[in-house]
């Protein structure tokens, strides 16, 4: 089964690479794409079957390396 | 004075700081592999600066999960001094042993310079030999140095006194909220900081400067 | 007979960068028609990348010989005695066509490279250079290559765990179509325990370690020395990405293999991977090699053995070891992490076999392959040397401290900062002398000893005179060794040049080797490793010729050691050489005058020597504060850069009859300027008498001002300003993939 | 309007980061987790409010800064 994670910052912790890229684009003249954010995309495959059992593993795989709680949010997106 | 250095695949700066605790207190380090279940009885356990795992996923993360962690934080809970240094410091907070985050660098390039810090707390262990308010110089070497953590977080740091080390004279190189360069927890005996005082310990380094810390754990722990 | 499903066109040969009378000495030395696999094998070793087809007449002129020289030319990399059972392993090698594709992986690769022919020796890197070329700035895609080369050279070697101390950094628009990135890597061993790529023994394990591989690079080889074209988007898949981390665990595991005493012979894979190092190993120790593609770990699926043989993965090794201490060797590489796995054996028959699945897929001559790879003497003309410069036509500049400024910020002369704060350049703890002086020093571990570093070629000055110019790059060297201290040792070169089969570059080639030579064996200063870029050239247009010269020296008390900066307010400052206004291809006709005109400044390399020399003694006598040598851009800026370094000033006066501009921005060689007490002042003057070393004092250090006796006044501040404000300026414009 | 942009790895390049992170799933326990290819991931807001447009902005951006189409493919998500 394949499996998509989403890591994305927590609301309010700053986010230093989406500053940048909003800067670089406000020069290039793509000043109309604002409020960048950016984070981190992942694509696994799981030898587990049952999505309830998947979606468990990979709930605490992210919990456990894929996000750092602290500042990340995550998200799963399981092909079933 | 007993130490450890944790060495984790990839690190770099194991030897660095092997090399200044040797200076300081005249006893090599044990070399802790990150894959042993214990560490040796020590008084001090540094984790040093690298690129522990490449960085890979976010800086720290894969060394946090490694077996040793399991007996440092067993260590650290029962008092015993831990020093995180630059990789180590980012190990410590994924670990949960220093409270925050290293966020990405704000100008997002690696940096490699000397900075100034001022010592801002010099009644810990690690900085009794540096007078309150001194300002010394430091290498720092990081990619992820930005130090994070929310509102409350910080007050409490703040007031608790517990930022340790601060970018001084408007040397901060990464964009670290209230120009913070170290932490200590609440019990005082984990510090993390970024700078490399490893780097600055003899005087073919240019200066002395990153001696204090070692001299002040040598002291109380004498 | 062998199977062979495709057949082998003339389209399909030429695709392979062999020309018709190449394929046509294939088909003499096996017989019969190569099977596609073969045809690879052959490309990839008979290229001008592997082979050195063009070059290698022309290499084996270079002295390469010397008393400390262990290992010259010939193996992954050179090494040189540097006493107490110790050695420093070096080497310089180019990654410019992958670098201008994609700059951070191509630059990051191309470090990833050094490293490994450096640790395959035996030798734990201690240091790291790179000599950088790029474009105009004002070039749509220089900023861009620019960002992703230093990020890129900054992102593997810090992770490594390299001291980045030292290089260069140059702008022309003969780059921009082809930039020039040069890797370089230093290491030490143990005399005793050098390890060398040549195989031992029949029968004996061929080992597979590193990484697994997979379809990346399929082709570089061949890509790098084949001019580019507008078409060369195409050739992008063929990028590979670095693993510093990897490539740091492959070091420790080497390293720590190497200690048991398992290794027999070992060999990095580089350029063409499994081929060239396994050719190499047997070819060198007179043995056949079998290999059985089906053990080699692959992270793709179907992969087949064309792929297989040509495939550039990095972080890859192929070793012979002692079959009794295979298990031994594999847990050193379980304990890492790392794909360990024997891939064949060695022969007694000299054959290179090549088995998938069962079947074999090449049989070829071993010996031959690189031994009968064709050879060239190619045409070349001499470079005609450019009319002598009128100096009347050059008018005195209305401010001279004008010039100044603006020499002092421009591309070509500002200062390197924003490049070398992305470098690590501490880790280790035995940076000494670190960047932004003359030669950078590293401290030999656990001793008083250190290791002097730096990286130097004038592409102009090549240009105009490629013999001048290439005893220019070699003296520039030595001299910048010099002013640390050290004793030169030794050197290695990267030769960048366009299109050999021109018979004009090839002029430019076989002149620069010539003035290489003649100032190495001069200096005794010979070279012991190398490597050489040519096709560097698009749609027609070639670099400027390019022999960057990375020379090491050796400093036995680092007590004794001399820096650029200004030290202490009233000394005195004196140059040592001769000062004649030189302005012909000078950075002053250049950026001033807009004019590439005039011979290249003369090389005296019995001068070098002597002045040298001299500079040396001053330095270990410890009579000297500060010493710099007079390079690009002259008197002038050399002053400038040791008062900004020092954060001092000074009162110059010109005793000369020259005109100012040529006196202060001449780029005559053999120079140095030196500060010393005013108290020992009189004896510098006597010595130098003496010893026929000419010296002129320039003035005396102090204050927070450059001042030229009412020529100039320029606070300290304002050099600085314009010093360090090109190159932050210029890169804070968004780096977009143009 | 927003937007979410995925960055991914072209096949055949290395990912590095996604075997490390594999191998320390692994140590971990989650051998049943594999194939991990890591990507970047960006959430932007525009203002063009006419979707065609927007897209054709932001493919613009991804070439120029979001991606490096060397080495990544990348993909646009947009709300509407
Ligand atoms: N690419 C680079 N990487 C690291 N250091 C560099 C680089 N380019 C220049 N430097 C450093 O900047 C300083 C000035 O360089 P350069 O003007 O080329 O020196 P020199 O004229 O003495 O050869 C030297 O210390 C050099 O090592
Ligand atoms: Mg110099």
């Amino acid at each position: 089964m394949k499996a998509r994670i989403i890591v994305t910052l927590k609301n309010g912790v700053l986010d230093p690479q989406g500053k940048a890229i909003e800067h670089a684009l406000g020069q290039l003249g793509f000043g109309g794409i604002g409020d960048v954010r950016q984070g981190k995309y992942f694509e696994v495959t799981l030898s587990e079957q049952d999505p309830a059992k998947a979606r468990a593993q990979l709930e605490d795989a992210c919990k456990k390396l894929f996000a750092n709680t602290v500042i990340e949010n995550y998200a799963i997106e399981l092909d079933v | 004075m007993k130490s450890a250095v944790i060495v984790y695949p990839g690190i770099n700066r194991e030897r660095d700081l092997a090399r200044a605790l040797e200076l300081v207190t005249g006893t090599a380090p044990y070399m802790v592999w990150h894959d042993d279940a214990e560490i040796p009885d020590v008084d001090l356990i540094a984790v040093p600066g690298g690129f522990s795992y490449g960085d890979y996923l976010r800086c720290g993360a894969i060394a946090g999960q490694a077996r040793i962690t399991a007996d440092l934080k067993k260590k650290a809970a029962k008092g015993v001094r831990v020093f995180g240094v630059c990789n180590g410091f980012q190990i410590l907070t994924e670990i949960g042993l220093l409270p925050g985050a290293l966020l990405r660098n704000a100008h997002l390039k690696f940096v490699c310079k000397e900075v100034k810090l001022e010592v801002a707390n010099s009644r810990t262990a690690f900085t009794n030999a540096y007078t309150q308010g001194q300002i010394i110089r430091c290498p720092v070497a990081h990619h992820d140095g930005n130090y994070f953590a929310d509102e409350g977080t910080i007050r409490k740091l703040e007031d608790e006194h517990r930022v340790v080390f601060r970018y001084a004279e408007g040397t901060n190189p990464n964009g670290s909220i209230n120009d913070i360069a170290g932490i200590i927890n609440e019990k005082g005996n984990v510090l993390g900081m970024m700078p490399h005082p490893e780097n600055l310990v003899e005087p073919l380094h240019g200066g002395l400067d990153g001696r204090g810390i070692f001299e002040s754990l040598l002291e109380t722990v004498a | 007979m062998i199977p062979n499903e495709i057949e082998i066109t003339p389209e399909l040969v030429a695709e392979h960068g062999l020309k018709p009378d190449e394929y046509q000495r294939i088909l003499d030395l096996i017989g019969r028609t190569p099977t596609l696999t073969e045809l690879g094998i052959f490309s990839a070793m008979w290229n001008e990348h592997c082979s050195y087809k063009s070059s290698k007449k022309w290499l084996r002129t270079l002295p390469t010989k010397g008393p400390r020289v262990l290992q010259g030319p010939g193996e992954n990399a050179g090494v040189v005695d540097i006493g107490d059972g110790e050695a420093v392993v070096f080497k310089m090698e180019s990654h410019n066509h992958p670098s201008y594709i994609e700059p951070y992986q191509g630059a990051a690769t191309g470090v990833g490279g050094i490293l490994r022919d450096v640790f395959t020796m035996g030798a734990r890197p201690i240091a790291a250079m790179n000599a950088l070329r790029f474009g105009a700035p004002t070039h749509e895609r220089t900023r861009h290559i620019v960002s992703g080369v230093v990020a890129g050279i900054g992102g593997y070697g810090n992770s490594f765990g390299v001291p980045t101390v030292g290089g260069e950094v140059n702008f022309d628009p003969s780059y921009n179509g082809n930039c020039l990135v040069n890797a370089f890597a230093a290491g030490l061993a143990d005399t005793d325990k050098i390890f060398l790529s040549e195989a031992k023994g029949v029968g004996m394990p061929i080992v597979y370690l590193g990484s697994k591989t997979g379809r990346d690079g399929i082709h570089g080889a061949t890509m790098a020395s084949a001019e580019f074209d507008d078409d060369s988007e195409e050739k992008r898949p063929t990028v590979q990405i670095g693993d510093p981390f990897g490539e740091k665990l492959l070091l420790e595991a080497c390293l720590e293999l190497m200690a048991t005493g398992a290794v027999i012979a070992i060999q990095d894979m580089g350029a063409a991977g499994l081929t060239c190092s396994a050719v190499e190993m047997g070819a060198k120790g007179n043995l056949g090699v079998e290999l059985d593609l089906d053990k080699v770990p692959c992270r793709e699926e179907g992969m087949t053995a064309y792929e297989m043989m040509l495939s550039e993965s990095q972080e890859r090794m192929l070793m012979v070891l002692h079959p009794e201490k295979q298990a031994e060797a594999e847990a050193v590489f379980r304990k890492w992490d790392l794909d360990f796995a024997v891939v064949g054996k060695t022969t007694d028959d000299l054959r290179f076999r090549i088995f998938r699945h069962g079947d074999l897929m090449g049989d070829l001559p071993i010996k031959e392959l690189g031994d009968e790879a064709p050879e060239y003497d190619r045409p070349w003309v001499e470079t005609k040397p450019p009319a002598p410069l009128d100096p009347e036509s050059v008018p005195a500049p209305n401010d001279l401290g004008a010039v100044l400024l603006k020499l002092l910020g421009s591309p070509d002369m500002c200062s390197r900062r924003w490049v070398w704060e992305q470098y690590d350049h501490l880790v280790q703890g035995n940076t000494v002398v670190r960047p932004g002086s003359d030669a950078a020093v590293v401290r030999v571990k656990d001793s008083n000893k250190g290791l002097a570093f730096s990286l130097d070629v004038t592409p102009r000055y090549c240009t105009a005179d490629p013999v001048q110019g290439g005893k220019q790059a070699v003296a520039e060297c030595w001299r910048n060794i010099t002013a640390s201290g050290a004793e030169p040792l030794a050197v290695t070169d990267n030769l960048n040049f366009g299109n050999p089969e021109k018979p004009e570059i090839m002029g430019q080639f076989v002149g620069c080797i010539k003035g290489i030579g003649e100032a190495c064996e001069a200096l005794a200063f010979p070279v012991v490793s190398g490597n050489v870029s040519l096709y560097n050239e698009t749609n027609g247009q070639a670099i400027m010729p390019t022999p960057a010269i990375g020379g090491v020296g050796l400093i036995p008390d680092l007590g004794k050691i001399a820096t650029t900066a200004f030290k202490g307010e009233g000394e005195a400052i004196y140059v040592i050489g001769e000062t004649l206004g030189h302005l012909g291809q000078s950075v002053y006709l250049r950026d001033i005058e807009g004019r590439r005109e005039g011979p290249a400044p003369h090389v005296d390399l019995g001068a070098e020597k002597r002045h040298g020399d001299f500079v040396r003694s001053l330095i270990r006598s410890a009579r000297v504060t500060a010493v710099h040598d007079v390079s690009d851009g002259g008197l002038l800026i050399a002053l400038a850069e040791m008062a900004m370094a020092g954060g001092i000033g000074a009162a110059l006066e010109a005793q000369t009859d020259l005109p100012l501009h040529a006196w202060g921005f001449g780029e005559d060689q053999a120079r140095y300027i030196v500060t010393i007490a005013e108290a020992g002042a009189g004896d510098l003057e006597k010595d130098a008498e003496k010893t026929g070393i000419p010296l002129t004092r320039l003035g005396r250090t102090g204050g927070r001002e450059l001042t030229l006796s009412g020529q100039l006044t320029i606070s300290l501040d304002k050099l600085a300003q314009a010093h360090e404000g090109w190159f932050p300026a210029y890169m804070a414009a968004p780096d977009t993939n143009a």
